[in-house]
């Protein structure tokens, strides 16, 4: 087992080390430079100098590269080149809206397509089953950010029950913060629950054909029973791979949400730092996204060993 | 009520007006933090700020401000003439990362008379000297504070800067120790808005209070209609203009510069893109301005000439270029429609919508480009045309000299002759093709009062907004 | 044939009519403005209205499917050309050291937060329906690489395979000849599914701006214009909008459909 | 007393008839077998029985437990019957048991579904039966998994599972198929030993006619969905009216005539083969583990010889065969076929393939479905330099497939289109067509019906008379062995312990394994010796 996880870990760090390099080749390379884009169009060439050795710019790449890795190592991900604060610390500020709302998404999806493919799947073949099904095509088919735009139409304009975007903070205690990421939660967790409520029904299906199952109606189980008992928690590992997928999706790729709720989260910075060339914030920001991603997929396959004894014992 | 909460598109990479040329940074702090020597009013004029008044020696090269009693810092130290030398020494000096260095360039010498009085001798004399130190670059900063200035801006404004919520907002709480009048708000809270749909989601909401640079004008009518807001329609300094590379061919035909000027319909283009408002302008010049003259009617929309144009000049089948379109949706949707107007006289313009990080790199230093719509926002700034290496490129002898002599007039009435004649030059030159004076726009709740409806600087001042009843 | 595959592949084929029927007649030039004819509802002349621009709506739509089409199919066609060779020559070498070094790879290519990325490639290489390509692409080169060695593993184990290699068939010819056709199926499945992602990736990218270009008509470009527009001109927002479902709807139902059809394993009624 | 009777039962599943007209009854402490032929509906007599028949499925006629009438129950009532009335036993251990749940659990589920216990009282309970049925407390404690087991373990506690309640009827569906023959063994007596214990009723199915005659009281005989005949074992073992009876009965104790065997010259040459597995590395500092599953295994096979390789389940029998097809190499020892090594360098010596060929297990999975019956049999012309084209292509086809008793037209058919004797046939025909010179058969019949099993069996004599065949016979089922090879290695974990003449190592086993191996497996008595021991009583 030691050794195992110490092959994982070494070949993490190799995957870490390659995407570093990746990453910092492709941001490089965009064309813009930070100094003259802070600087606007009435700088002078010497000014623009002067910012460009105040910020390191003018050191070589190969330097440039190795400072970032090795402050990556002891946890500095360096100042950013337009905010000027640690890269750190604004990374901090926006996982407290980042991270909420991906595990809000996540828990709305969750707790509609649990449900969901539960029932199409006990129900296969009936008109609720597919009445389901059609309406998780659909979930599926719907771009999030027109769903979003809808949303803030009806519930943010009109009905006024929400605020059409914007994070309210923590400070104010945790449900004007839930409050505010509601709208984004949803229109975040529609697709993922549609997806996942597919994947929950075909797996269930699956189960549902086991020789155990019908050992398990042998025993007395009523088939409701055997589904809930038996059959939830082998379906589960299918849709543990599909949440772990979910979950990185939901940091990275919550950009466009973040964008039409205004919300200050990891995608917006990243968008933002990118048309703004601020490099080493992209650099840092990518490198941690791939990082949660590597480590979702761990935290994944520790789960997949609690719901599966057989994989706890291989080693 | 004392406390608004005000919209804005574009969010401060930092709070250090003196260091960057955001103009998301004046919009924020600009009169509400920050003062410098003098400043602008709403109406575009310049009035005293810190300096209390000045005296101009006759050859106009040494101005002595006398300073306001009483000033302090947020931070509770005195403002005084050391302060002053400081931040003018610190804009001009050999490692100043001030993004409008040149405003200072002129300036020789600064001393401290007393601790109320600073002099301050330029190399030659500046008719718009006073102008500049209006400028958010040019604000008085102090050497205590310099250091954190970009995440904790202290200055002797009527609001201290008290939060930011990077990537959301920034809070301003009203300072009590003001020298001058006093806000009337005991708060005001920024908050960054830059999609169009979220802003008019905010502000229909009332998630915010004013939207100070609207972005989407399509949607103002809606907030006309609706007894909740006012529209607040002003004037920017942003002349909005089809650049045009005047080195790169075809453009080093002032033919072709004309053809396209001609091929182009200003109207279609103000309502298409701006939904009606703007204002069409015919040279690089502020309608607003005393000196401006209307010569949109000698680029007017014929398409028919636009094509013989092309034609005398060699193109009778057109030709192609590029546009390259910067992020803002005049540029955007201008830059359609115009492609889709050159396409009617034979030029194909193939659009490139770049960032503004990469319209610096490959237009504006790069020089590579056939035509990119910009709007020049700083204010009184046709001596653009006046630096060859500009990067339009146009390299025209009589027009430098005429600038140069400009700046060395000082009778007014000399110097709006003189600037009605520079109009006239750009446009007979056909340098670039001039659209329209980019509007401000503003949205607000119906019973918020004392905005600026014109928008001479980027600034949101807030010193003079209240709340009515 | 299912009820699916029946409404998906009309659906689709839809689309796929309106994107061909395009390139010899649309009701209007798709580029035309008539900016006092702007903002017009659904009316006999512009059966889906008029943009911002007064530009014809339908004649966008139909333009737009072309693009959306074009954009993802070959976005399918990069995953797919260089995923399965992968997949297959890791499933043929499994346990070896180039199985691990595909599969590490892979894992590579989907750690990488996708959106992110092609953000970055089009804000490198500019913004265009070639770079939306490579960028999707790219992203599906890792799916189809799995899914082929996933199926292609398990055929490995037959004893049909087992047989060829008794033939004397090397592993080169083996993949090709037995294990490409059998894991076709599955391949197509996933090519519609990645089709439609493909589909909605471009109007993500286009939304955002890093789509295909003007004058090209895409319709995530579409609904970004049409976003402020939405309160007073909702049509603008709709029409790409239902494009978009219609058209990633008929995908994923002529998948679903595809895949009951061509694998009668999943149609045998089960207990 | 009756406890199960079954009347008229008749069965359609969505419109097509599967059971016509079946009746059986079983009573107290009886063991009642039913078999047949695959699809005879055996599997769907005892699932109507527990009323979990597929969807879409329609019953008539009548099935009795005691008093109440099946059919007649509400799905609700049926569920407080299932697992306390009748319990159920099916045939793949390895499936039919939840693998993310404690065994423990499983059996307890049965008492505490039916809420005959307290929770408490239930897991002694579960421990009770555990034990009683072989799995004792200090060796599998309830916390263990099903993949912690073997199968034959796995099939105790699906039987535990069955009896926890102590049902009036117990129903196993075949539940030794999948188990070894010393499994087998041990799992038949169990059964039994709990039916005189419990005074269960037992129906039990199964195909295994020796098993049938070893275990059952009453045999019903099912055929198309029809019992055909049925009676007291002895009887109807003495006495068949039913003429598929005695075919299925013959077909069991099929034997066949092989030629002589020519005189020894050695083909095949094995030398201390070893064959190790890889295993993953369980610790940080220790090399990575093997798993030997060929353990230095020499033996000489001759030209014209038939040799027979028998052993349980994961003795390495299906390695070996790899190892000599030079499909793997091997850690140790050699292999010649002719005197060539099987194996060179990195890759196998196709010049020695091409004098081997080999016909696997599943009728199912060795064709490729996408390829015709043509192309499918000439695929080992691969090996050849000049492989034949055209209509001598098409001859020799037709040749093979009239050799293996198809037609020539059926080259152009889908392997789906063929049953499982007929692609077992096919299978012949593909290793034939290069003229091999040595055959492998890796368990080659073991997935068919008896009777088809009978006339694969007679198709090999008649291709050893037609081509002079030698091969390599490899089996678990030591009926089949013994009658086809003249000669037998007997395979326990890798290792040969026991070789020599097959009638010699079947009548007088040397090793200790042998003799258990033959022991355990169920015979069909001579219906002679059945008859005179039945007058005798
Ligand atoms: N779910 C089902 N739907 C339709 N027909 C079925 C289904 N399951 C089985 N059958 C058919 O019912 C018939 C009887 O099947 P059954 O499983 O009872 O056979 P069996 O005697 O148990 O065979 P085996 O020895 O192979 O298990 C077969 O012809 C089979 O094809
Ligand atoms: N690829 C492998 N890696 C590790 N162990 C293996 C591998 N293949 C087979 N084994 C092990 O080698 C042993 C012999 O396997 P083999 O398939 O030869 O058995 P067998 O005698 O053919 O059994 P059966 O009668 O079930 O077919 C088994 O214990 C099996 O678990
Ligand atoms: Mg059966
Ligand atoms: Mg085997």
């Amino acid at each position: 087992m030691v050794r195992y996880t110490l092959k994982r870990l070494l070949s993490l760090l190799i995957s870490l080390a390659i995407a570093s390099l990746v990453i910092f080749a492709v941001v490089e390379v965009a064309p813009g430079d930070p100094a003259s884009f802070m600087l606007g169009i009435n700088a002078q060439p010497d000014t623009v100098a002067a910012l460009r050795a105040e910020l390191g710019l003018d050191m070589s790449r190969t330097e440039r590269y190795l400072v970032w890795v090795s402050g990556l190592i002891q946890g500095d991900f360096g100042t950013s080149y337009t905010y000027r604060t640690p890269v750190a610390e604004m990374i901090g500020e926006r996982l407290w809206v980042s991270l909420p709302l991906a595990l809000y998404a996540l828990m709305l999806s969750t707790l509609i397509a649990f449900p969901a493919g539960i029932y199409a799947a006990a129900r296969r073949g009936t008109a609720g089953d597919v009445a389901m099904m059609g309406a998780t095509q659909l979930g599926v088919a719907i771009p999030n950010f027109w769903f979003a735009m809808i949303l803030v139409l009806i519930f943010a304009i009109n009905l006024r029950w929400f605020g059409a975007g914007g994070f309210a903070g923590w400070d104010d205690g945790i449900w004007v913060g839930l409050h505010s990421l509601t709208l984004p939660a949803i229109a975040l967790a529609l697709p993922q629950a549609s997806i996942l409520a597919r994947v929950m029904r075909s797996a269930l299906l699956d189960i549902l054909g086991e020789d155990f199952m019908r050992t398990a109606r042998a025993k007395g189980l009523t088939r409701r029973q055997a589904l809930w008992r038996h059959g939830v928690r082998n379906a589960l590992i299918p849709v543990l791979t599909i949440i772990g997928l979910q979950f990185s999706f939901l940091m990275a790729g919550s950009i466009i949400i973040e964008q039409v709720f205004y919300l200050p989260g990891l995608g917006r910075l990243v968008f933002q730092a990118i048309s703004s060339r601020d490099l080493i914030v992209v650099e840092s920001v990518v490198m941690l996204l791939v990082f949660a991603v590597i480590v979702v997929n761990f935290a994944v396959d520790l789960a997949y060993a609690a719901v599966d004894p057989r994989l706890r014992s291989r080693t | 009520k004392g406390t608004v909460t005000v919209g804005l598109q574009l969010e401060p990479p930092h709070l250090d007006p003196t260091s960057a040329a955001a103009g998301a940074i004046d919009s924020v702090l600009y009169s509400n933090v920050f003062e410098g020597l003098t400043r602008f009013m709403g109406d575009g004029s310049v009035v005293p700020g810190l300096a209390k008044s000045w005296d101009i020696s006759d050859d106009g090269t040494e101005y002595t401000f006398h300073l306001q009693d009483g000033v302090t810092f947020h931070d509770g130290t005195g403002m005084d003439a050391e302060d002053v030398k400081f931040s003018l020494d610190r804009a001009r000096a050999e490692d100043s990362t001030n993004a409008q260095k040149a405003l200072f360039a002129g300036i020789s010498d600064v001393s401290v008379v007393d601790p109320m009085t600073v002099k301050v001798t330029l190399s030659e004399p500046n008719g718009s000297f006073l102008f500049n130190m209006a400028w958010g670059d040019a604000v008085i900063v102090a050497p205590e504070s310099i250091g954190d200035i970009k995440t904790t801006p202290i200055g002797t404004g009527a609001f201290k800067f008290s939060g930011w919520v990077q990537g959301d907002k920034i809070e301003l709480v009203k300072n009590a120790d003001y020298w001058g009048t006093p806000a009337h708000l005991d708060s005001a809270t920024f908050k960054f808005i830059s999609d169009p749909t979220a802003a008019f989601a905010a502000m229909m909401a009332e998630d915010i209070d004013a939207f100070s640079g609207y972005p989407a004008p399509e949607n103002l009518p809606q907030f006309d209609a609706d007894p909740r807001f006012q529209v607040l329609i002003g004037s920017t300094e942003g002349e909005t203009i089809l650049s045009t590379n005047n080195k790169q061919p075809p453009f080093d035909n002032v033919k072709v510069r004309q053809a396209v000027a001609h091929a182009i319909d200003r109207q279609a283009i103000v309502d298409g893109a701006m939904f009606g408002y703007g204002t069409p302008i015919g040279t690089h010049f502020a309608p607003h301005n005393p000196a401006y003259v209307d010569l949109t009617g000698q680029s007017a929309h014929d398409p028919d000439m636009a094509r013989s144009l092309l034609a005398e000049a060699g193109f009778p089948d057109g030709f192609e270029t590029t546009l390259h379109l910067p992020p803002p949706s005049y540029a955007r949707r201008g830059g359609e429609i115009i492609a889709a107007q050159l396409a009617e006289v034979g030029i194909k313009a193939e659009i490139t919508n770049v960032e503004w990080a990469q319209w610096l790199e490959t237009v504006f230093r790069g020089k590579n480009f056939g035509l990119t719509i910009v709007s020049h926002t700083e204010p009184m700034d046709i001596g653009i045309y006046a630096r060859p290496e500009y990067y339009f490129q146009y390299d025209n002898a009589a027009f430098q000299q005429l600038m140069t002599d400009l700046n060395g007039t000082t009778d007014p009435a000399k110097r709006t002759e003189m600037l009605q004649q520079a109009q006239k030059i750009i446009a007979d030159d056909y340098v670039n093709g001039y659209l329209f004076q980019l509007a401000a726009l503003g949205v607000a709740k119906a019973d918020l009062q004392g905005l600026w409806v014109n928008a001479p600087t980027q600034a949101t001042d807030l010193t003079g907004v209240s709340w009515a009843k | 044939m299912s009820r699916n595959l029946v409404l998906g592949a009309i659906l689709s084929s839809l689309v796929v009519l309106a994107a061909v029927l395009s390139f010899v007649w649309t009701p209007f030039e798709h580029t035309a403005m008539n900016i006092p004819a702007k903002l017009q509802i659904p009316n006999g002349t512009h059966w889906f209205g008029t943009d911002h621009f007064g530009r014809d709506i339908f004649s966008m739509i139909m333009v737009g499917a072309r693009t959306s089409i074009a954009v993802a199919l070959v976005a399918v066609g990069i995953g797919m050309s260089i995923g399965i060779p992968l997949g297959l020559t890791a499933a043929a070498r499994r346990g070896s050291w180039l199985d691990e070094l595909i599969m590490r790879a892979n894992d590579l290519v989907f750690a990488f937060p996708s959106l992110v990325i092609a953000i970055l490639i089009t804000a490198v290489f500019g913004a265009g329906a070639i770079n939306a390509i490579i960028a999707i692409g790219i992203f599906n080169i890792p799916v189809f690489a799995r899914i082929t060695r996933g199926a292609a593993l398990s055929l490995w184990e037959r004893e049909f395979i087992l047989a060829a290699r008794v033939a004397g068939k090397g592993a080169a010819r083996i993949s090709a000849e037995h294990i490409l056709p059998n894991v076709a199926n599955l391949l197509i499945v996933q090519g519609t599914i990645q089709f439609s992602l493909g589909i909605l990736a471009e109007a993500g990218l286009s939304y955002v701006g890093l789509g295909a270009q003007p004058p090209t008509p895409s319709w995530g470009r579409m609904l970004a214009d049409a976003q402020t527009m939405v309160s007073f001109a909702p049509h603008l927002a709709l029409v790409p909008g239902l494009a978009i479902i219609v058209t990633v709807l008929g995908l994923n139902l002529m998948g679903d459909g595809l895949r009951d059809w061509l694998d009668p394993k999943l149609r045998v009624a089960r207990t | 007393m009756t406890l199960l009777s079954v009347e008229n039962l008749s069965l359609s599943i969505g419109g097509l008839p599967i059971l016509r007209d079946v009746s059986l009854s079983i009573g107290p402490g009886e063991i009642v077998a039913v078999t047949g032929e695959s699809g005879s509906g055996k599997s769907m007599t005892a699932l109507a029985t527990m009323r979990l028949l597929p969807e879409r499925s329609m019953t008539n006629g009548a099935i009795r437990l005691g008093d109440t009438s099946i059919l007649d129950q509400s799905e609700a009532q049926m569920c407080t019957l299932r697992g306390q009335s009748i319990g159920m036993v099916f045939q793949e251990p390895m499936t039919a048991l939840n693998p993310v749940k404690t065994i423990g659990d499983q059996v307890m589920e049965t008492i505490l579904i039916h809420k005959a216990m307290t929770p408490v009282k239930a897991q002694e309970h579960a421990r009770d039966v555990l034990t009683r049925v072989g799995l004792p407390a200090d060796r599998f404690p309830l916390t263990r998994y099903p993949h912690e087991l073997s199968g034959g373990q796995r099939q105790r506690v699906v039987i535990a599972m069955a009896i926890a309640l102590r049902p009036k009827l117990l129903i196993a569906d075949e539940p030794t198929t999948a188990l070894d023959v010393t499994t087998q063994a041990q799992i038949l007596d169990l059964l039994k030993d709990l039916v005189t214990e419990f005074d269960m009723g037992l129906l039990m199915i199964t195909h295994d006619l020796a098993v049938v005659a070893d275990m059952a009281d009453r045999i019903v005989v099912m055929r198309h969905g029809e019992v055909v005949e049925t009676g007291p074992t002895r009887q109807l073992l003495t006495n068949m009216q039913h003429p598929y009876t005695r075919m299925l009965f013959d077909a069991s104790r099929h034997q066949v005539a092989l030629p002589p065997v020519p005189p020894p010259v050695p083909l095949l040459d094995v030398q201390h083969v070893i064959r190790d597995y890889r295993l993953p590395r369980t610790q940080l500092f220790t090399g990575p583990g093997h798993y030997r599953a060929v353990d230095e295994v020499s033996f000489t096979l001759n030209r014209g010889e038939r040799l027979g390789l028998v052993g349980e389940s994961g003795c390495g029998k299906s390695t070996l065969t790899r190892a000599l097809l030079g499909l793997e190499d091997v850690q140790g020892g050699r292999i010649l076929l002719d005197g060539e090594p099987v194996f060179t360098g990195h890759k196998p010596n196709l010049a020695v393939r091409r004098k081997m060929q080999v016909v696997f297990q599943d009728p199912f999975g060795s064709f490729n479905p996408r390829h015709r019956v043509d192309r499918l049999i000439t695929e080992p012309f691969h090996l050849l330099n000049s492989a034949p084209a055209g209509s001598e292509r098409s001859d020799r086809i037709a040749e093979m497939l009239r050799a293996v008793g198809l037609e020539p037209d059926d080259a152009n058919k889908y392997i789906h289109q063929f049953s499982g004797g007929q692609r077992q046939r096919i299978a012949i025909a593909r290793a034939l067509i290069i003229r091999p010179e040595l055959i492998l058969f890796d368990e080659a019949v073991s997935a068919l019906d008896v009777s088809v099993r009978a006339q694969i069996l007679d198709l090999l004599a008649e291709l050893c008379e037609a081509y002079n065949l030698t091969y390599l016979f490899i089996s678990h089922d030591l009926s089949v062995v013994r009658t086809v090879t003249d000669r037998v290695l007997v395979m326990k974990s890798g290792k040969i312990v026991e070789q020599g003449e097959t009638e010699a190592v079947f009548t007088a086993a040397q090793h200790p394994y042998t003799q258990s191996l033959i022991a355990a497996a169920p015979v069909l008595p001579d219906p002679e010796t059945l008859r005179r021991s039945l007058d005798n009583v």
